[in-house]
């Protein structure tokens, strides 16, 4: 079903020309017309395709929930939203816990403690743990993406908790998925990671915790995340193959799992972006393709 | 269409709630700091009314 | 009905903000006494400022 050379085609020579994108961009607004929104749809949108810059953070704070499927509402709910930011922060201020040199994304971290119940003792301060790491790097790529300090704090928050809610069950699984659809696409560079004992070694912590912040620039990221936030968590075994498959050469050149790990972590950022468009185009085709009409 | 309307007040509603609930966890992290800090105040500083208790007499 | 309904939701999501005032009066009534309390401090014990690392400074 996913190949289809005729739309393989076509959709290639559109992505050349540039009347693909116009054309997904004239479906998307005629969805985000709709009152209610649907957000089922949408989601199947943003699924198949890579969402238009300019709509980005509106279809994200939708699927997020932070917006609801009613737009008359849009205005209301965003003030709650603003409020609800400004009273936590603002306790936050009066506990100094933080101030006004504090960086932005330990103030999300912070502010997500808080409204978990979580906060350390201010006493107590320890070093971020694991999960705060996590959490304060996708914080950082969410802030290099998102302008607006109460539209990042709510992104990360609701990316975060709906990640958690949604796939902590699956995110254990992934690494033996990578596995398993490696062996597929290239045994013998499977055999090789094996081998070597690089492939307990793979930095799967960035790319299935982090979901690859602090791996890919951020107009690479986004469009992963596009499909994050979307519904699917499968799409970043995909990324992490096709950052396999494209330094395969190099891999299999290396023999220390040390060496393989340090140069996943510090990916060279240039060839990012046909990495992403690789990876979608391999989700595709081994999970197929959302059929809603949209 | 009625369904309709009940979604959208429920959507209202919640994040009304949601804004309510921070509060809530606001109040409480100022509740424990402020504990911390009066406990603090009282080892350091013999307070005018801890001074002052009598012997044995503590209730 | 529909109106019912309208009314129903109206009044739910104003009870919210009733109960997100009240609490928001409570936090910013600690908050003073925060605020008071830590001035108290400041001005009655040196405050161990080396022991406690600026927030996002620790290394």
């Amino acid at each position: 079903m996913a190949d289809d050379p005729q739309r393989n085609f076509r959709s290639a020579y559109y992505e050349k020309v540039g009347f693909r994108g116009v054309e997904e961009k004239k479906s998307l607004e005629i969805l985000l017309k709709d009152n209610p929104l649907d957000v089922e749809k949408l989601s199947t949108f943003s699924q198949r395709f890579p969402l238009p810059s300019m709509y980005r953070i509106h279809v994200w704070k939708v699927l997020l929930g932070i917006l609801p499927p009613h737009s008359d509402s849009h205005s209301l709910v965003t003030r709650y939203r603003a409020e609800q930011y400004e009273d936590v922060q603002a306790a936050l201020i009066a506990m100094r816990f933080v101030n006004a040199s504090t960086p932005p994304t330990e103030l999300c971290l912070r502010m997500f403690q808080l409204e978990n119940q979580q906060l350390p003792r201010r006493t107590e301060l320890t070093q971020p743990d694991e999960e705060d790491e996590h959490f304060l790097a996708i914080a950082k790529a969410m802030e290099e993406i998102v302008d607006d300090p109460v539209d990042c704090y709510w992104l990360v928050r609701c990316f975060v908790n709906q990640f958690n809610n949604k796939f902590g069950d699956s995110i254990p699984h992934l690494p033996k998925s990578l596995e398993h659809f490696l062996s597929q696409e290239d045994s013998r560079l499977l055999a090789h990671l094996k081998a070597s004992g690089c492939l307990s070694a793979l930095p799967y912590s960035l790319w299935f915790r982090r979901c690859f912040a602090g791996c890919l620039p951020e107009t690479s990221l986004q469009r992963v995340w596009d499909k994050v936030i979307s519904g699917s968590c499968k799409i970043l075994v995909f990324v992490a193959m096709e950052i396999l498959l494209t330094y395969k050469i190099m891999l299999m050149g290396m023999n220390r799992p040390e060496s393989v790990a340090n140069f996943l972590t510090n990916l060279p950022q240039e060839n990012t972006d046909a990495i992403v468009t690789k990876a979608i185009d391999l989700w595709h085709k081994y999970c197929g393709t959302p059929m809603h009409s949209v | 269409f009625l369904e309709d309307v009940k979604c959208q007040a429920k959507a209202e509603l919640q994040a009304s709630e949601g804004r309510y609930q921070a509060q809530r966890c606001v109040t409480q992290a100022l509740q424990t700091e402020l504990l911390q800090l009066y406990s603090r105040l009282e080892m350091e500083i013999p307070m005018p009314t801890a001074a002052s208790p009598p012997p044995g007499g503590a209730t």
